[in-house]
């Protein structure tokens, strides 16, 4: 009769109840249930992983630049969760096709995005900041929520053809309120799509802290659905590219879907336009920082003599690289002429829009030629 | 020719577009081995098989955000929305990502999705079983709305929604799901006529009714009423909400100069107000009297025992009729209290 | 990694799995979870209960036989789901607030609901069935799970107001699919409002089993939101009874919303425009004939030699006595005038509504004077 | 009176509000804490506590539906739906619930709830952060819809809406947020004019232009300039769309028998429609040029860069000025096409 999760509310704790295979220090520990997932994750690997993840914390620290600098209407940081983002992402398939929220920056490096993909949406010049089909991910998406019943259809499509393809879908820990969010891992239960809910728990949805959401681990929902699940410590990047590789060959080889929560923190503000100090402590931030998902790969590389400095050199320099086409590509952007509001409204002629489209050509003209 | 009910008709069009394209997809609340409440998609399950007619989870955001995904993968899913009244909790996947995302990825992704809506009312049903929402659809951008009625239309306009590469909201008034008609099966869709026009129904003369739906049957019954009286007049069946045929519209109303626009669902706000909105706007100076519209009132939809007094039936369709033509009605005495407001 | 509840998809067992007090056959079994809810349910009390499930099922036939004649234009047949209903709604406060959906006759029967308030509404002569403050009942939802947020936030009210009430909402195993439904559930446990979900899992949603909305227990969805929850025999008046009252004192000491399942079953048509033929055996029918929870408290009482036939003469006849009075309020109900459809759409005067009105009393006015 | 802005005058209607009734409870994401993103809420849970400002799970059809509870059990809850676009997921319990149960249970139970919706666009924002929605909730029967427009309005209406036992959707243009003005905070709600009445914010002869929200100042700047051309027009604020105050417009529209309706939404079955269809049917016989509409495009909400070419502007109004006058105009040479339409 009573709840089969116990109460995780505070953000200072939420960690230990994680699985992880790399602890805050940096130290390995040993983990039955993830470590064969990785054991082919060299040193070598371990130090791609590393540049992946100073690589995204540099197009993220650019994309804030870029904002303040007022190239940007708006970004979304994702530092702090970097760890979650480049172990999940570098786990997927290429065929694999990804749901995402606003805030998967490292899933689209992952995937191969160009520097222009990171701005285009948040400089207003397009609402979609890529092609999906390029990258295989579905366009960033801002309705909390509405993308995880997305990648239920798409995984509904993929048992249809049957593909061992897999549906990945990204949302945040307030989005787990949503009945959406709900109403997805219900479908997907039901038909057994082969489907991946990665759940980042950040901690905070704006200024809400995760506790408001719920009291008991969002990993704790899935089974009552029918969705096996696993809270991973989503600031320790080998958890999260096994619990990923555990999810997908799950959903891959046709048991229906699989539910991670990965347990993180925000560490910048929601968005450039949020103030943090508003709602949030200072030592709960600092207590994060200590536990900050690169400091912790790196003390792992270096305590096995596995990271010197010339790498570490040859790192930020791909990481400035990076940053340096990414500001290029913004600054450069052409924004569409007027009548492109008009253009793909419809695929098919629309002859209500066609008629406004040349009143507001005549209109246009109408200027020019006084 | 093939006579038949419109409920069948639908669900002879329903086979074929699946026939004649394997990426169609239906899905619904009991479409598959019930063949749904209304029985539209009845046999479907038996001769396609489960995994293309889709029996849901009882949820419409659930179904509509599926069905998005689905077109992602490249399928053309066929939604079944059991009665109007349960559109309103996938509103949100309808008008944020069904409407939106083939202009949101500039082209790149289309959304093929049809959205067949069992409506309106006028059958004696429970409440929210008698809804008419179409407005809320035909306001938003990037949807195409078709309102069909009777078994030809439904038949051909089924197919070209859901062969079309957009998003349809697709109503089927209820009341005439056992209306029958001649429907031609044989014709190939190359050869029909697109699914945005609209069409006139009866000639007349001495003034337009624009209608859709089940009222085009009010309509035409309201016509020859009339012609008893020595009046000629026009019915319009709009059957497109999305785009509006004013070709066809305007064509009319220059002849005659006189407007009645007809519709079941409330009033504020509704397409009726659109009609009257662009007729003004493209026919203003051949307007002989002020259109008039006759709709269901502004009040939520009553119970069924009251359903008769907010339909708009033959009498009041007269009455709005009589008003274009300055002849007697029913707020000559109020006219000057009209002038007042 | 594995789902903590155990697939159920047939009806044959599911319920097997449920706590119970007497069994299918009469006999009583020993629950030590249960027993002691209705340690003061001596024969006496199990006597009412029995004539309420009788009562409950002529009243449900009546409206059958109204429907079938014309007098009504729907019916939701609730046969053999009266001991869920009963059992639940005999142990509710006068005070406690209900939010049902349409087929809970047996919970407005235990509020004291007068005879026209059962087809008033299926009548078509008002959309709402009674007077929700009368009965504490809100109107009869139709909108799947739309009640369950309504029972959160009124929950949220009795808190607010310090009181002790509970909020009750009663919902189908095919609601549990609704957003709606899970974020109730996510609202309440945020705020620990005093909110008792009752689930009656009747293994059909009009044509669609249970299984399709879920394959695992729906009870077991609730603590995955911190909710406690309890899956009962629904055919057991008396371990509906008894898990009810848990649930309430759960709620009403401040611990929060509690959740129970209660297993039964849907014998008639979904309403009376269904046809169950289409897609449900016999041989399943009659399996839940032989668990009817009538029959299953007469063979408990009679083999205790508590029931007499005098008993059950005068229970059967304040059933007829019950169905005609219903019979009389349905067939002598005045429909109201046209004018009518226009009152209490606003609470205060609305312009656009008045000069509507005005018309279409000119309007009627003018046939009058022709 | 006091200088302020529309954002810290809806702040002390929300203030006086609770001070006046303590059934008031206001409900929304991030409005505890935070103070809400636009920060109208600021303060106000430190005075009232926790219980009274309610930070909620994000959920906007667990927000109103919870609303809908309240008010069962006698609160008056005032929501706040983060941005425009994000009051789709509670489509279903606003039309379905918070619109009908007063009709449905014949008047037993009231839903007193109001609904504030930070509004519309022309700020820059991100997709689904600038809609305009409000024609949803005209078309919905048993909604009352406001729309403000400057810091008095705002603090008066706000206030009304709360204290009406009708359920009320309220829309503040976010780019007024930071627009000052005189309020008066000490005004009693007896004294004050119903919110339902429209207002003319600046008298003229020649035409009526007729809009609401944050367009009632591109309108006035629209005025200021046609004036230096010898042109006195009227402006209309509408201030409330359902129910229109048509005594106020057919007011106008029989003097200047010119009109223009203009808003940010998109055209098809908007609000002006509403507006002209019932123009048309008032004041048919003063009418002396077809009314013309200027609103946005029928197209989803573009990217920021793109927005003012879907936003009328003070430009697009002139046009439309010049159309109803018969003066030059965009479409003089596209006349003939429209003939043909
Ligand atoms: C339907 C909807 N409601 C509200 C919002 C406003 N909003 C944007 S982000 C956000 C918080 C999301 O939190 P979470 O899901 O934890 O993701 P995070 O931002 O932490 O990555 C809110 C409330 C929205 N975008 N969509
Ligand atoms: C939002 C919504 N969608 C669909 C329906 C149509 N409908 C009415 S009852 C029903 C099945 C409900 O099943 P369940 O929740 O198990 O309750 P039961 O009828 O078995 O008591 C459906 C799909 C509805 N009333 N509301
Ligand atoms: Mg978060
Ligand atoms: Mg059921």
């Amino acid at each position: 009769m009573s709840p089969n999760t116990s109460p995780i509310v505070d953000a200072q704790n939420d960690l230990e109840l994680t699985e992880r295979i790399i602890a805050p220090d940096g130290t390995r520990v040993s983990n039955p249930q993830l470590d064969r997932w990785i054991d082919d994750i060299d040193y070598a690997a371990m130090r791609e992983l590393h540049r992946d993840m100073v690589v995204l914390r540099r197009i993220d620290s650019e994309g804030v630049a870029l904002q303040r600098q007022g190239q940007l209407g708006l970004w979304a940081p994702c530092n702090g969760q970097e760890a979650a983002q480049i172990g999940t992402g570098r786990a997927l398939a290429p065929k694999d096709f990804v749901f995402p929220s606003y805030r998967e920056t490292g899933v689209m490096y992952t995937r191969g995005a160009e520097p222009g993909d990171y701005v285009r949406m948040w400089r207003g010049e397009e609402s979609a900041a890529y092609d999906p089909a390029r990258l295989s991910i579905a366009p960033l998406q801002i309705i909390i929520g509405a993308q995880t019943l997305h990648a239920v259809g798409y995984g509904m499509g993929i048992l249809h053809d049957g593909a061992d393809d897999v549906a990945v879908t990204y949302f945040g820990d307030g989005a787990t309120s949503q009945g959406d969010v709900n109403e997805a891992m219900i479908f997907a239960s039901s038909y057994r799509a082969p489907v991946v809910f990665v759940c980042q728990n950040n901690h905070w949805a704006i200024s809400e802290p995760v506790g408001l959401q719920s009291q008991y681990p969002l990993a704790g929902r899935a089974p009552g659905f029918g969705i096996p699940s696993l809270r991973v410590d989503g600031n320790d990047v080998l958890a999260c590219m096994a619990a990923m590789r555990w999810a997908l060959d799950y959903a891959r080889s046709g048991k229906g879907p699989a539910y991670l929560e990965a347990v993180t923190y925000r560490m910048g503000p929601h968005t450039t336009a949020d103030d943090p100090k508003r709602y949030r402590d200072d030592a709960e931030l600092a207590l994060w920082r200590d536990r900050d998902p690169i400091a912790r790969l790196e003390a792992h590389l270096r305590a096995a003599g596995e990271l010197s400095d010339e790498h570490l050199e040859s790192v930020q320099k791909s990481a400035d690289d990076v940053a340096r086409e990414m500001r290029a590509a913004c600054i450069g952007m052409q924004t569409r002429p007027a009548l492109a509001v008009f253009e793909r409204v419809y695929a098919e002629p629309h002859s209500g829009l066609e008629r406004q489209r040349d009143d507001y050509t005549a209109y246009l003209a109408s200027f020019e030629e006084a | 020719m093939t006579q038949m009910t419109m409920g069948k008709a639908l669900n002879a069009g329903l086979r074929q577009a699946m026939l004649d394209d394997e990426k169609v997809v239906l899905m619904g609340e009991d479409i598959g081995t019930l063949g749904g409440v209304f029985r539209i998609t009845d046999g479907l399950k038996d001769e396609f098989g489960a995994k293309r007619v889709i029996d849901t989870p009882l949820a419409e955001s659930g179904i509509v955000g599926t069905a998005v995904g689905l077109a992602f993968r490249g399928y053309r899913p066929v939604v079944e929305i059991q009665f109007d009244g349960f559109i309103y909790p996938a509103f949100d996947q309808i008008v944020s990502q069904v409407a939106k995302l083939h202009y949101r990825t500039q082209g790149r992704v289309k959304m093929p999705i049809t959205i067949r809506v069992p409506w309106a009312g006028g059958i004696g049903a429970a409440e929210h079983h008698s809804e008419s929402p179409e407005a809320y659809f035909v306001h938003t951008a990037g949807l195409r709305v078709i309102a069909v009625s009777d078994p030809q239309d439904a038949y051909r306009c089924l197919r070209q929604a859901i062969a079309s590469d957009d998003p349809v909201l697709f109503f089927e008034p209820k009341r005439l799901y056992h209306h029958k008609g001649e429907v031609d099966l044989a014709g190939s869709l190359a050869d029909a006529p697109p699914m945005g026009l609209a069409r006139v129904v009866r000639p007349g003369a001495d003034a337009t009714i624009i209608t859709y739906g089940a009222m085009v049957g009010t309509a035409l019954d309201a016509a020859a009423a009339a012609e008893d009286e020595g009046l000629s007049l026009e019915v319009i069946d709009l059957r497109s909400l999305s785009p509006i045929d004013y070709e066809t519209v305007t064509a009319s109303v220059r002849r005659t100069g006189r407007v009645v626009v007809a519709h079941e669902a409330s009033r504020e706000a509704g397409v009726a107000a659109e009609v009257i909105a662009s007729i003004t706007e493209y026919c203003f100076e051949y307007l002989e009297a002020a259109p008039v519209r006759v709709t269901g009132h502004d009040i939520p939809y009553p119970p069924a025992k009251l359903e008769k007094f907010h339909l708009p039936d033959l009498d009041r369709i007269l009455d709005a009729v009589d008003r274009v033509l300055d002849r007697p009605h029913s707020l000559s005495t109020a006219d000057a209290k009209g002038d007042e407001r």
